[in-house]
């Protein structure tokens, strides 16, 4: 070092947190008895260092003790390393001259031995300040937000997000797989507690998403690939080919009236109903263009028919169109792809697909819609037979061990609704087997009162098996519900006509996917992660990518609005800074250095080392560069170097974490 | 006024350096105008009682070559030190151990055994040599083997180094200009600890093979490969150092065909030679499949002699466990 | 009881160490000449890949390396069982007589020659290189100078570098040459001949012409009777890339003529505990101590048992000089160690003119210089003569090629027991009544130089030296003068 | 070496590398969720896996690490879309010539966590600290390079 640096440092006790397992006391003694030779000059210790009077002992310090560097030894830098990096930089000390260490998550939240981990702390902090001598004043990288967004999914979360930052006047890509938006929602018929029409309150959001001006919709459309980062994304999106031409359409729907080919419609009407070849997902559809299945389709397959040409006023059928790939550039992205349904077959105990009359909760809620396909009525398969006895069972395929552990948290109040529905419309008896009833939320507990005042049969305990074989005369053509009743200890067989299975909800099958081609990663059980759990739960770990309604977790209606309008709220207030700063970790290779091996050539991802074959030496393109550092570390000639966290960095944090392993003669030489 | 004292030493070191110097031809006259040479014992008589006798720093260059084999060359490396103004690690050797740094994978004593009891070696009282044997006249000694070999700044302060197995005869005749031309107020020294008489970068940077994005699915061996003479070798899978080896030979060995086995040493401020060679290595490995990387990875028959050929006694880590344990 | 220590002697490749007892009388009772340092190649090469050893044994000896590299070549070519074609062969001999006319003429004017040229008793400061060069004059020192240029370049226009060659591979090597190259290297031999032809001629002058060199050569102090050893072609000429190793004995008389894969049956290594460098000899004759004759296993491997061992030399011009040699020195075998350094001239000439008669080979320049190995790899053995003597390199390898075991004999090493046996010899008739001074201590290096012993090369031992030092010690131990060599 | 006596048991000093987005935000979770594991494990926050130079994990036993742990992204999950596959392949080949030194391969553990599996973490690294106590101390640090005290100077 050819001029000393003058170093403090602060250990922070964050309450007990800290305090409670490592001597903090200690710590900041022997910091300012060993670490003189590498220039420290003050270490203090203070119950809490990210309050404004934690910070003001630093600036204070900076500016009187004129410190060129500071450690602080606190928590995880992902959760305060932006605080102390202000703190610096408000006593008008270059915010990258700071580096925080980790001694709770790392140490004291982990470790109960309180010398071993008051040791520990020692190391990471004498870690700490010999990294510290070597980092470098920097400034941000600063790029501008563009103003555009994509929402990917146009379930009531998307379209939610979709219509806040179009209502603020800034234009949105609002991408949907099927050929309509709407979602889960569109298919429900009630929605709890209040029972309203959920086609009445979604209809008039999906009605404007469609027409609004600042909103692209791209239905029956993927986004294929992703680029670029913060500010600068360019999304390639296929939208698929309709067969039908947009512009000429009127939606009037003599196409799908005259098309000979019925299709079992196994999206929308969860395969309770039929659709034709050429169809639109449900009437109130957004956009109102239909779209013609290739698969089923007869002319496709024979290559005859075109009765919907034919029959076309405006000549909008066009088989011969092909897909379109569309590039957008966006500044921020919100995924709100939803969730899939648990597949009740998995757990065959319960017969689905086996026992005609047991229904999957989607299929319940198809039958009870007046624009379902019973028109509302709910009946057996045969499609006449009123149920008297309907059993209905909680947490299908949640809450256990064999499928998933989670909570699928909307099963409780869905089947209280159908069991409310099934009363109303049937008056038959209906049973809710169930293991605990969860109703958190306004006006979810009194719902339940209602039920229960409706006289509804509240069994608790987990159904062991649903058979049609019959013991008792009673039970003859009757689905035996095989069940423990945990409050009397009692096994019962409970007889019904209908049983609804409470299916719960889980990720995408392809959220993985997603999330990878997104550059975000999944949770164990497969729901996209957030940044924070709390402080920060529509946020990612990659800057300008947000997450909303149940791609997250699963969540009902009003939770899944609330994080679209959340996510877009932070949207906006990115777009209205006009531009985002970067954190300034990038490589860059020393041209002088470069022997142009071509080594490093293929080590990056996104194309930011460029070989000139003129000069044969390698260029790092900084707006490319993600700062990742692994051409850093290839380069045979070492002429690559990474700012933040270059080897002069890392190896002398290494020396500093292995001091203590040192013989006592060298600690102080 | 004298002229400026010269003096070149070879310690543990196989003689090749003071080839190289021979080799600057010609020019052995201008070192010979320009220097006293007072020490250079395979080229003349030396007057070690005169180096002994001499001022501190009063010999002004001192090319030194050899590794630190034994207590005898520590002894004169550390002599000369105290002697001389300006202390030149010269060649691999004096640099980071060369060739005879590999002693540094085995015990001492397991080097000494096997040179005792190879097949032809008649020895059936399984004799070793004595450090002090008495003879019927008396006592007669032998230097001590150090247990592992050192590089010359592991013992003392070295201002400034010149790699290569030898150092290329026009590298030393351009530091032999310079150093005439600073001592004649004409040029500037490069700052202590700096390496001379070679380039910053890599020997890829004077090879004239052509070369490509490098993906390998297959290490080949430069016996069993018919090698394409105009395109880089180790994209042709032969191990070659020369992607991390320090330039200024320019790229002789790969120039007729023959892979660079790293005699340079590392590149300007690289830490650990061998490093660079694992991260260069594996950045050609061309699969994601462990099973099939540690197939491909079979083809370097011996990873760190290759890494560390000339490098290991000059490494971070120095010498193989078993070395330091014997 | 009188000690002194030579430690070491200057002027030799490597590092060597001489102890010399006094008897009360002041007479030698005992010289030991001890090998101070060690560096296990041997065993380092153990898990290398077997061509690899050329590059690595390079690294015994930068003044010899190329013997080391070819050595090490031909053994990798036997463990891979690998016939290298015709062109590949004439390269490597091409690029080794160039080296052998190198080496011969440093010795001869920077290490050995100083002796005679300058005389034994010159002033220190001139008995070296830039002095050699002052007597005889700039334009001469040039033409050493040149010489060793030409013999350089060739080596590095077929082994790719100077010092420490790199071409050499299992089955051959990794280039050839072309036209222009082969023009070149005619061009150097063509100079090369007239410049060993001047060097005799030089020799002639300086040392036959001057009555005391003679003696010093005739002069019974550096004889020694042992036997010869040396390579030599189908016609028992002497040949230093390739051929069958023969022996003579002390009476001339051919005594062991064996492949070199039979070196192990032919030759043993004696130990003594007060040196790291071993005593090769004839294992059939046995070991019988530090003594020459017929009854002693001890031989002599340089150009002088080269020439004593064959029947002549394979070109014209140097087997002219062949016969003057034993014409002059009274026939068949010679045995006084000084005739070494006019021997080593007589086989700068024959280098000189091996290389260009490789040179004007129409095969030279064919791109059929190497061949691919395809067997699996055992075991092998290559030999060729160093300038030092002949040189053995032994590899087992496993089935991938890698080295399992290695067993090195090299040229200086042969020579250690006979020097050993000189320097007493020397000592004991320079030596007298205690009375020592440092020109006679020259004499005794004199003795030791002859055979120009390269303990860079002397296996395993690792080159570096120090100064003459002598201490004289009384009968009862102490010292009663020191002596530092060369005072002035 | 450490200033633990003799009497106690051993205990290694391993020294981690992890990831800035999956493995180091697992010690994070490990750490909010108040799991725990042997203190024996010490962290360097790289942005990737991808950015481990080799040179860092011999500087690590060259200055008295008993083992090395390097930590990244799930293969497939690599926020930088594949650099773990780099390190991957670094670390098979660092193994071997870390094997070749005399440093058992044990002493190198490579370990996919995501930022969800602090569980994971912590139970990976609590059985490697069993592993390398079993192993015993390596102490290259005292073994393999000496202190230069008595190197000499430049003439002041």
């Amino acid at each position: 070092m050819d001029k000393k640096e003058k170093i403090g440092v602060y250990v922070c006790h964050c309450g007990t947190n800290i305090a409670g397992v490592v001597n903090v006391g200690e710590v900041s003694t022997w910091a300012a008895e060993n670490l003189k030779n590498d220039g420290v000059v003050i270490a203090r210790d203070y119950k809490f260092m990210c309050s404004s009077l934690g910070q003001e002992l630093i600036q204070k310090d900076i500016k009187e003790q004129g410190l060129t560097r500071v450690v602080v030894a606190a928590c995880s830098p992902h959760l305060h390393e932006a605080t102390f990096r202000n703190a610096c930089k408000g006593g008008g000390l270059n915010p990258y001259l700071c580096e925080l260490v980790s001694i709770r998550e790392q140490d004291s939240w982990v470790h109960t031995d309180k010398i071993a981990a008051t040791e520990k702390a020692k190391a990471i902090l004498s870690g700490g300040v010999s990294r510290v001598i070597h980092h470098e004043p920097l400034e941000p990288l600063h790029v501008p937000i563009h103003p555009a967004t994509l929402v990917v999914g146009g379930g009531i979360a998307g379209i939610q997000a979709a219509l806040e930052i179009a209502n603020a006047g800034f234009p949105v890509y609002l991408v949907e797989r099927e050929p309509s938006i709407g979602g889960h929602m569109a298919q429900f018929d009630k929605t709890f507690p209040t029972l309203d029409c959920s086609a009445c309150i979604l209809t008039p959001k999906m009605v404007d998403a469609g027409n609004h001006p600042n909103i692209t919709l791209l239905t029956y459309s993927e986004v294929e690939k992703v680029d670029g980062y913060v500010g600068n994304f360019v999304a390639t999106i296929r939208k698929r080919a309709r067969s039908v031409n947009e512009a000429d359409c009127t939606g009037c729907g003599i196409c799908w009236e005259k098309c000979p080919k019925k299709v079992v419609d196994n999206v929308f009407e969860a395969g309770m109903g039929y659709r034709k070849a050429v169809y639109v997902s449900f009437p109130q559809a957004v956009p109102k263009y239909p779209v013609i299945d290739r698969e089923n389709c007869t002319y496709y397959i024979k290559g005859t028919c075109k009765a919907c040409e034919k029959f076309c006023p405006t000549n909008a059928i066009n088989f011969a169109q092909e897909d379109e790939i569309l590039n957008v550039q966006v500044g921020n992205i919100i995924l709100a792809t939803g969730y899939d349904l648990f597949d009740s077959r998995r757990i065959t105990q319960y017969g689905y697909g086996r026992l005609a009359n047991v229904f999957t909760s989607l299929e319940f809620e198809r039958m009870s819609n007046a624009a379902g396909p019973t028109g509302g009525n709910i009946v057996l398969r045969d499609g006449k037979t009123v149920p008297k006895v309907v059993g209905i069972v909680h947490c299908v395929g949640s809450r256990d061990k064999n499928y998933n552990e989670y909570c699928s948290a909307i099963c409780c109040m869905q089947s209280l609704k159908f069991a409310h529905l099934v009363e109303e419309r049937t008056g038959a008896e209906v049973y809710n087997f169930y293991i605990d009833i969860r109703t958190p939320g306004k006006g979810y507990e009194e719902f339940y009162h209602r039920l229960l005042e409706e006289g509804t049969h509240f069994i608790r305990g987990k159904v062991a098996e649903i058979s049609d074989a019959a013991r008792l005369p009673a039970e003859e053509g009757k689905l035996i519900m095989q069940v423990e009743d945990t409050l009397t200890a009692n096994q019962l067989r409970v007889p019904v006509d209908m049983v609804i299975l409470s299916a719960g909800l889980e990720p995408r099958h392809d959220a993985k996917e997603v999330a990878n081609r997104f550059g975000i990663s999944c949770s164990a059980d497969g729901w996209l992660i957030e940044r924070h759990p709390k402080l920060d739960p529509v946020a990612t770990v990659t800057e300008g990518i947000y997450i909303a309604g149940c791609v997250q977790g699963p969540k009902d209606i009003p939770n899944s609005v609330a994080q679209g309008a959340a996510a877009a709220a932070r949207i906006l207030g990115k777009i209205q800074q006009k531009e985002v700063a970067l954190e300034p970790i990038r490589a860059t290779i020393h041209e002088e250095q470069c022997s142009g091996c071509r080594i490093c050539n293929n080590m990056c991802p996104f194309n930011a080392i460029l070989f000139h074959e003129d000069k044969m030496v390698s260029e790092v393109n900084p707006a490319l560069c993600q700062g990742c550092g692994t051409c850093v570390a290839a380069c045979p000639a070492g002429a690559i170097s990474g700012t933040g966290f270059s080897n002069e960095q890392i190896l002398s944090q290494i020396n500093g974490l292995l001091l203590l392993n040192i013989p006592k003669k060298e600690v102080v030489a | 006024m004298s002229k400026p004292k010269f003096a070149m030493y070879w310690a543990a070191s196989c003689g090749g350096c003071e080839i190289a110097v021979l080799n600057i031809h010609e020019k052995i006259l201008d070192v010979d105008a320009a220097f006293e040479v007072v020490f250079w014992p395979v080229a003349m008589d030396a007057k070690y009682k005169d180096v002994e006798a001499m001022q501190d720093g009063e010999i002004t260059l001192c090319l030194f070559n050899g590794g630190m084999r034994n207590d005898e060359n520590e002894h004169i490396a550390k002599l000369l030190r105290r002697k001389s103004k300006i202390m030149v690690a010269f060649g691999s050797c004096a640099c980071e151990g060369c060739i005879p740094g590999l002693a540094n994978f085995r015990p001492i004593k397991e080097l000494v055994d096997t040179a005792f009891s190879t097949i032809s070696t008649d020895n059936p009282e399984n004799i070793r040599p004595q450090t002090s044997y008495s003879m019927p006249e008396g006592a007669i000694t032998i230097p001590t083997l150090n247990p592992m070999l050192k590089t010359l700044d592991q013992v003392v302060d070295v201002d400034y180094y010149m790699p290569g197995c030898p150092p290329e005869s026009h590298q030393i005749a351009a530091v032999v200009d310079l150093v005439i031309a600073a001592l004649n107020g004409k040029a500037e020294l490069p700052p202590k600890g700096a390496t001379i008489g070679a380039g910053n970068s890599t020997v890829c940077d004077e090879c004239q093979r052509k070369r490509n994005v490098k993906l390998i699915k297959e290490f080949g061996r430069i016996q069993f490969t018919e090698a394409d003479p105009e395109l880089c070798l180790l994209e042709q899978g032969i191990p070659c150092n020369g992607i991390a080896t320090r330039s200024g030979c320019n790229a002789r060995c790969p120039s007729v065909g023959a892979q660079c086995i790293g005699c340079y040493g590392p590149a300007e401020g690289v830490v650990d030679y061998g490093a660079r060679l694992i991260a260069g290595f594996a950045s050609v490995i061309d699969s994601d499949d462990p099973v099939e990387i540690d197939k491909i990875l079979d083809g370097l028959v011996d990873p760190a002699g290759q890494f560390y050929r000339f490098n290991l006694a000059g490494s971070l880590l120095r010498a193989s466990k078993s070395a330091q344990k014997g | 009881m009188q000690r002194i220590t030579i430690d070491p002697i200057t002027r030799l490749e490597g590092h060597g160490k001489i102890e010399i007892f006094l008897n009360d009388d002041g007479d030698v009772a005992n010289t030991y000449f001890q090998i101070p340092e060690l560096r296990g190649f041997e065993n380092f090469v153990v898990g290398r890949p077997v061509e690899e050893m050329p590059l690595l044994t390079n690294r015994i000896c930068g003044v010899c390396p190329e013997a080391h590299h070819m050595a090490a070549a031909k053994a990798a070519d036997a463990v891979y069982h690998v016939e290298v074609p015709p062109t590949g062969k004439k390269l490597r001999e091409l690029l080794y007589m160039a080296f052998f006319a190198t080496d011969h003429t440093t010795h001869f004017y920077a290490l050995g020659g100083p002796d005679f040229i300058m005389g034994p008793d010159a002033p220190v400061a001139e008995r070296n290189i830039l002095g050699v060069i002052h007597k005889v004059g700039l334009e001469i020192g040039g033409k050493v100078i040149q010489m060793r240029k030409f013999g350089h370049n060739v080596v590095e226009i077929i082994g790719g570098r100077k010092v420490h060659p790199c071409t050499s591979i299992p089955g051959g090597l990794t280039k050839g040459i072309i036209e222009e190259q082969r023009v070149e290297i005619e061009k150097m031999g063509r100079w090369a001949i007239e410049f060993a032809q001047f060097s005799l001629q030089a020799f002639n002058d300086i040392v036959l012409g001057n009555k005391a060199y003679v003696d010093l050569i005739l002069g019974d102090i550096y004889t020694e009777k042992t036997y010869y050893m040396g390579v030599v072609d189908a016609n028992n000429k002497v040949n230093f890339y390739d051929g069958k190793v023969r022996v003579v004995g002390p009476d001339g008389i051919e005594y062991v003529k064996y492949e070199p894969k039979d070196y192990a049956a032919n030759i043993a290594e004696h130990v003594e505990p007060w040196t790291y460098l071993k005593f090769p000899y004839l294992k059939n004759v046995g070991w019988k101590g530090f003594v020459d004759g017929a009854d002693s296993g001890v031989y002599m491997a340089t150009p002088l048992s080269r020439l004593n061992a064959s029947d002549g030399m394979a070109t014209p011009l140097a087997q002219a000089e062949f016969e003057k040699f034993y014409a002059t020195l009274g026939g068949k075998p010679v045995h006084q160690r000084l005739a070494i350094h006019w021997a080593r001239l007589i086989e700068l000439l024959y280098s000189a003119e091996r290389w260009v008669e490789l040179a004007t080979d129409p095969e030279i320049t064919s791109p059929n210089f190497r061949a691919i190995p395809t067997a699996t790899p055992t075991e092998g053995i290559g030999i060729v003569e160093a300038p030092r003597g002949t040189l053995t390199h032994h590899y087992w390898t496993d089935e991938r090629g890698v080295v399992t075991k290695a067993n090195l004999v090299v040229g200086t090493t042969n020579n250690y027991a006979p020097i050993t046996m000189s320097i007493k010899k020397a000592a004991s008739s320079l030596i007298k009544k205690g009375n020592v001074n440092e020109g006679l201590l020259n004499m005794v290096e004199m003795a030791f130089r002859a055979y120009d012993p390269c303990f860079g090369c002397a296996t395993h031992s690792l080159p570096g030296q120090m100064p003459l030092e002598v201490s004289i010690h009384n009968a009862a131990g102490d010292v009663v003068d020191v002596l530092k060599q060369f005072v002035d | 070496m450490t200033d633990t006596p003799e009497t106690k048991p051993f205990e290694p000093t391993i020294i981690g590398f992890t990831c800035n987005w999956c493995s180091y935000r697992a010690a994070d979770m490990a750490g909010t969720a108040r799991m725990k594991y042997a203190p024996n494990v010490r962290l360097i926050r790289l942005m990737c896996s991808g950015r481990l130079d080799p040179t860092f994990v011999l500087k690590a036993f060259a200055g008295g690490a008993d083992a090395v742990l390097i930590s990244g992204c799930h293969p497939g999950d690599c926020h930088y879309i594949n650099q773990n596959y780099k390190a991957l392949r670094r670390f098979l080949l660092m193994k071997r010539v870390l094997a070749q030194m005399g440093i058992q391969p044990e002493r190198l553990k490579l370990l996919w966590a995501s930022a969800a599996e602090g569980a994971i973490f912590t139970r990976e690294i609590n059985e490697f600290v069993e592993q390398v106590r079993a192993l015993g101390p390596l102490n290259w640090n005292t073994t393999a390079i000496e202190v230069h005290a008595e190197k000499e100077e430049v003439p002041a």
